[in-house]
């Protein structure tokens, strides 16, 4: 029997494979195509406390083994989440992920009030529609003095605190690669009492229309995925894997078993697949496979044996 | 994904490409296929309208506009492409007199839509050199051409009950005006063509704005009432 | 006429290609391709004040549009340089730039003054050999703590503050990526009175041999260069841009003359091409021909309409 | 990059290919060109020894190792190819009796190496299938073969005055060992296969340590005297 289990805080995973947020929906789309259940997890598009619009213009753009997006949050909200999708993911055989994102520190504590009601109440009646909080402190576009959270350890640690504070449920914070200092902002993490972080999210990257004379994207920056910045951010995990001691989903990139190897030698508890849902419709299922397929091969008969291994 | 054999890919006019692959996975007209036949580069794989579809056979016809369509014109029969679809809404259950307007590859769409109603009128604008015109009038019983002026011009949306249109976005643009200047709803619909990632609804990478909020061009769409939509 | 004329302090470069140090050699072996005015200028090998071997094990790696090396600095040394290589540098009709890189205050500042002595003895000849100073702090292995020197602006000041001391050649500085503060540490750099600015060198980055289970590298990070980290280059040269005014010199990923005016877009005054030169022999020449072609085309006279514009 | 027409691309055995180029541009013996016949992925060119050249023509035997040859084993005759070369130092002039040691694809360069000295001995190790053992037994007077073992065995270094060797790393050590026991210097030369970027000497990603201190492979090499090299 080969053991693919992974586990943050009380959270069992059934394999390391989880898919992460905005890249998924809220798993509908794709369940038409395979067995969520397959996955060790989904992480759903970033909620905020209101409903939003998202940018406008152009919100997508291809670059050498990358993409550039700039969806810019489009959610219907917390409550509309409550309402249309939560109870579809009530019956999900797989560790269900919220993202929660926010524009101040009060939507923040709101939103993770909001969720924390719900999920208790809903816990009251016997069934979960979540399981894990995943603190989404890296989006672009925020108001105290145009920095986003993600970027200043000491403004970070204001928004774990209150979270942290708001709910029961286990949280991971989810690091910007574009962070001042990735590492210092990690330790910080642990300290506020995360019970896991995820990254990396998206590198704020540019793409200039020489025509139009102008950048590509009505905000200017846009979020870079993909195998492109696979490299980079499996640096970034192995480095934060070394300093810190709660577990991590790592991402960035992954396009195959393999990368899913390289990711947990790195020292991640899970991964989380991103861009390559996009490549391939059955992303998730096909790397479930793969893995335990390169686990047979290899003789790795649990993720213990080779996590951080490097 | 799923793989299909490529039985033929031939060129019909300069640029444009007659895919023909071996595929029970059929579909509406209007509705799209996501395609690749490269494994990294470039990272997406690239929306197709179904320009035909026949037994066990799916037909495309693309214009070579870039990487994407490129490796495809270079492709023989015999060679492999991955495939997923049928994606999108598709055209609604027409009622009435119909017309459809292509402009350039935009015509696409059309093929298969006057098999299942062939009845319809068809409205094609070419900037150069016109193609596939015998296809379309086999089916049709009026087929106007327009080569490097407005098809737009040429059309009374009065005569119609339901206009379907597909094409470049001034095009789209034109048709907008027309039938606000009419004033009709529910009668005039354009098939979109915006960048995918997903092509299933799950990203919002191709979120276009509506008088009815934000939606996704491919799974609420591509097929929307124009009066709905927000050019940008 | 097209004037494609760019000026770092009182240098003029006749146009903006610069080849980037590291992947150029010192400009001999491309000699006998192309004729190498043709360039506006080229960065020789980083240079260090004594002989290096360089890094063992593998030095290179691809990954999905990125090149992983890890030369680890192997150069002659400044003295073999000064008496192997500037005599080929002297006559050549392009803006010829010496990369320092060093292990230590002290061998950046020596460095530097060797640098200063032999330029002011080959001025007196009537015949310089180098044009200007483009100091690299951003080499990964240096002594103090294991921390490399472009990492924080205060311990990047320190250096820079002695290479401005010790030379009157004009003074570039070539910032890492992985800064913790990119737009400190440049404004930093032009507090301190550097000509110009050049960015950016390799992000660090990691590949894992999953069979062998260990870094593919023996230093276990490597830097990555090439088309995969063009967009967050191209966000990094436009941030700097937007944050001081001295010239730069930007590079990452740059493959086409349609590159190139990006980075001209973004703010820089030049540009600096590295990886593709090992896709593209003659690359220097094409894209040299390449801008100037773009620009007919686009009615473009001089690139001073175009600097800057997004 | 210079552009070269495919004449010929072949299956010589399960996974090796014999391509034939439309090229001028010649070379000598253990010299190397740097192939490549896509736009961006990967990202590097190929280094491919010259297995033969033949007025306007230059050919290379390569085996599928990974994405790049695989990408070359699809080529038909008709397409282009990018070459640039030849690079590389080549073999030494040789003198008095001369052998040649391939292993696997390792033989490529000894093909070309005996139409400039037909009086080689060759010895080539295969690990499962021998293929081209024809075309050296035309040009010299003993071929030995072996299968599955070590060829290295094989040999006798005291027949010979120039021992050239090419092939897996295992291989080159075990030549000199070899060498280090019969205590010779400038007898046995090795072509190593590093990963190379430029391929020029500009890099130095494909530096090598070698008792004279640190060399370019592609450029001071890829051929060196076994005694010199410093196997990692
Ligand atoms: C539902 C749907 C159905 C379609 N049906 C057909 C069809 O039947 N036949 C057909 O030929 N085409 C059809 N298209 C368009 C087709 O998808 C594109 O032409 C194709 O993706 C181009 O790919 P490429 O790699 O060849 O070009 P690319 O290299 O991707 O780009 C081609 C051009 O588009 C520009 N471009 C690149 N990225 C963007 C972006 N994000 N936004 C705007 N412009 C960009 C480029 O600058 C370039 O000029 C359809 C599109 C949609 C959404
Ligand atoms: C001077 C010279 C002459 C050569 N002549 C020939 C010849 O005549 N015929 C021939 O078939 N081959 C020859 N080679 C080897 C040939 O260059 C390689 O087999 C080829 O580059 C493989 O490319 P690929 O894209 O198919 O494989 P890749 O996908 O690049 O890799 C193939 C294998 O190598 C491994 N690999 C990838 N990167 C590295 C790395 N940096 N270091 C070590 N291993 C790595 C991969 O894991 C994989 O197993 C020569 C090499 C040199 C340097
Ligand atoms: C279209 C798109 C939308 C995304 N939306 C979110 C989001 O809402 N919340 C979030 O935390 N990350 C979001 N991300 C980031 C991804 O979850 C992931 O961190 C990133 O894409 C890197 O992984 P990848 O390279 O596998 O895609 C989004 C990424 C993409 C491509
Ligand atoms: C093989 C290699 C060696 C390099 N050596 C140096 C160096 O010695 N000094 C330096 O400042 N940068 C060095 N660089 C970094 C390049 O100059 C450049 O900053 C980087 O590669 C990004 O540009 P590119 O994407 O165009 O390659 C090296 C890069 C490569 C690929
Ligand atoms: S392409 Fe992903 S939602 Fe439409
Ligand atoms: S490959 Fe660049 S120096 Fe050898």
């Amino acid at each position: 029997m080969i053991d693919t289990a992974c586990r943050i805080a009380d959270v069992v995973f059934k394999n390391p494979i989880v898919m992460a947020s905005g890249t998924f929906g809220f798993g509908r789309e794709y369940a038409r195509y395979y067995d969520l259940s397959k996955l060790g997890g989904l992480s759903g598009k970033g909620l905020t406390l209101h409903p939003k619009e998202g940018n406008s213009g152009l919100r997508v753009w291809e670059t050498s083994s990358g993409l550039l997006n700039s969806v810019g949050l489009e959610n219907p909200g917390i409550e509309r989440f409550l309402a249309e999708e939560a109870p579809f993911w009530e019956p999900l055989n797989t560790v269900r992920i919220v993202n929660l994102g926010g524009h101040s520190y009060a939507e923040y504590e709101e939103g993770a009030a909001l969720l924390e009601a719900y999920s208790l109440r809903s816990r009251v009646r016997g069934q979960a529609a979540y399981d894990l909080i995943e603190l989404n402190i890296s989006c672009p576009n925020v108001k105290e003095g145009g920095m986003a959270y993600g970027i200043h350890t000491e403004t970070a640690r204001e928004v774990v605190k209150l979270v942290r504070r708001a709910t029961t449920l286990p949280l991971v914070v989810k690091l910007s690669p574009n962070a001042h200092d990735l590492v210092g902002m990690a330790a910080m993490c642990e300290e506020e009492g995360a019970d896991g972080l995820s990254l990396v999210n998206t590198f704020s990257a540019m793409k200039i229309d020489i025509r139009k004379r102008r950048s590509v994207f009505q905000n200017k920056y846009a979020g870079l995925s993909g195998p492109a910045i696979k490299p980079i951010a499996l640096r970034m995990v192995h480095e934060v894997c070394q300093a810190i001691s709660i577990p991590v989903m790592g991402m960035g990139g992954i396009s195959s078993a393999e990368d899913v190897i390289e990711f947990i030698m790195a020292g991640a508890e899970t991964v989380q697949i991103g861009t390559h849902n996009f490549v391939h419709l059955r992303a998730g299922e096909e790397l479930a496979a793969g893995l335990e397929a390169f686990m047979r091969l290899e003789g790795i008969r649990s993720l213990a044996e080779i996590r951080g291994i490097v | 994904m799923a793989t299909a054999l490529i039985l033929d890919n031939i060129q019909v006019s300069p640029g444009i490409f007659l895919m023909t692959v071996q595929s029970g996975m059929g579909g509406r007209p209007g509705q799209f296929y996501m395609l690749r036949s490269w494994r990294n580069s470039p990272l997406l794989s690239r929306p197709i309208s179904i320009y035909d579809v026949e037994d066990e056979r799916v037909q495309f016809l693309y214009q070579v506009a870039g990487e994407g369509t490129r490796i495809w014109s270079r492709l023989r029969a015999g060679d492999e492409i991955g495939v997923e679809g049928p994606y999108g809404n598709g055209f609604p259950e027409p009622s009435g007199r119909l017309a459809f307007v292509g402009g350039g590859i935009g015509l696409a769409p059309f093929n298969y839509a006057l098999k299942h109603w062939p009845g319809a009128d068809v409205y094609l604008g070419f900037s150069h050199e016109a193609y596939l015109v015998r296809e379309f009038e086999r089916l049709s019983p009026k087929v106007i051409i327009d080569i490097g002026g407005y098809i737009t011009d040429r059309i009374d949306l009065a005569e119609y009950d339901q206009v379907w249109v597909c094409g470049p976005e001034p095009m789209m643009l034109a048709m907008q005006r027309l039938n606000a200047s009419a004033g009709t709803r529910g009668k005039v619909y354009v098939s979109l063509e915006n960048r995918m990632a997903c092509g299933i609804g799950a990203c919002l990478v191709c979120s276009i704005r509506t008088s009815e909020g934000r939606k996704k061009a491919c799974s609420d769409g591509p097929v929307f009432p124009v009066e709905e939509v927000v050019f940008e």
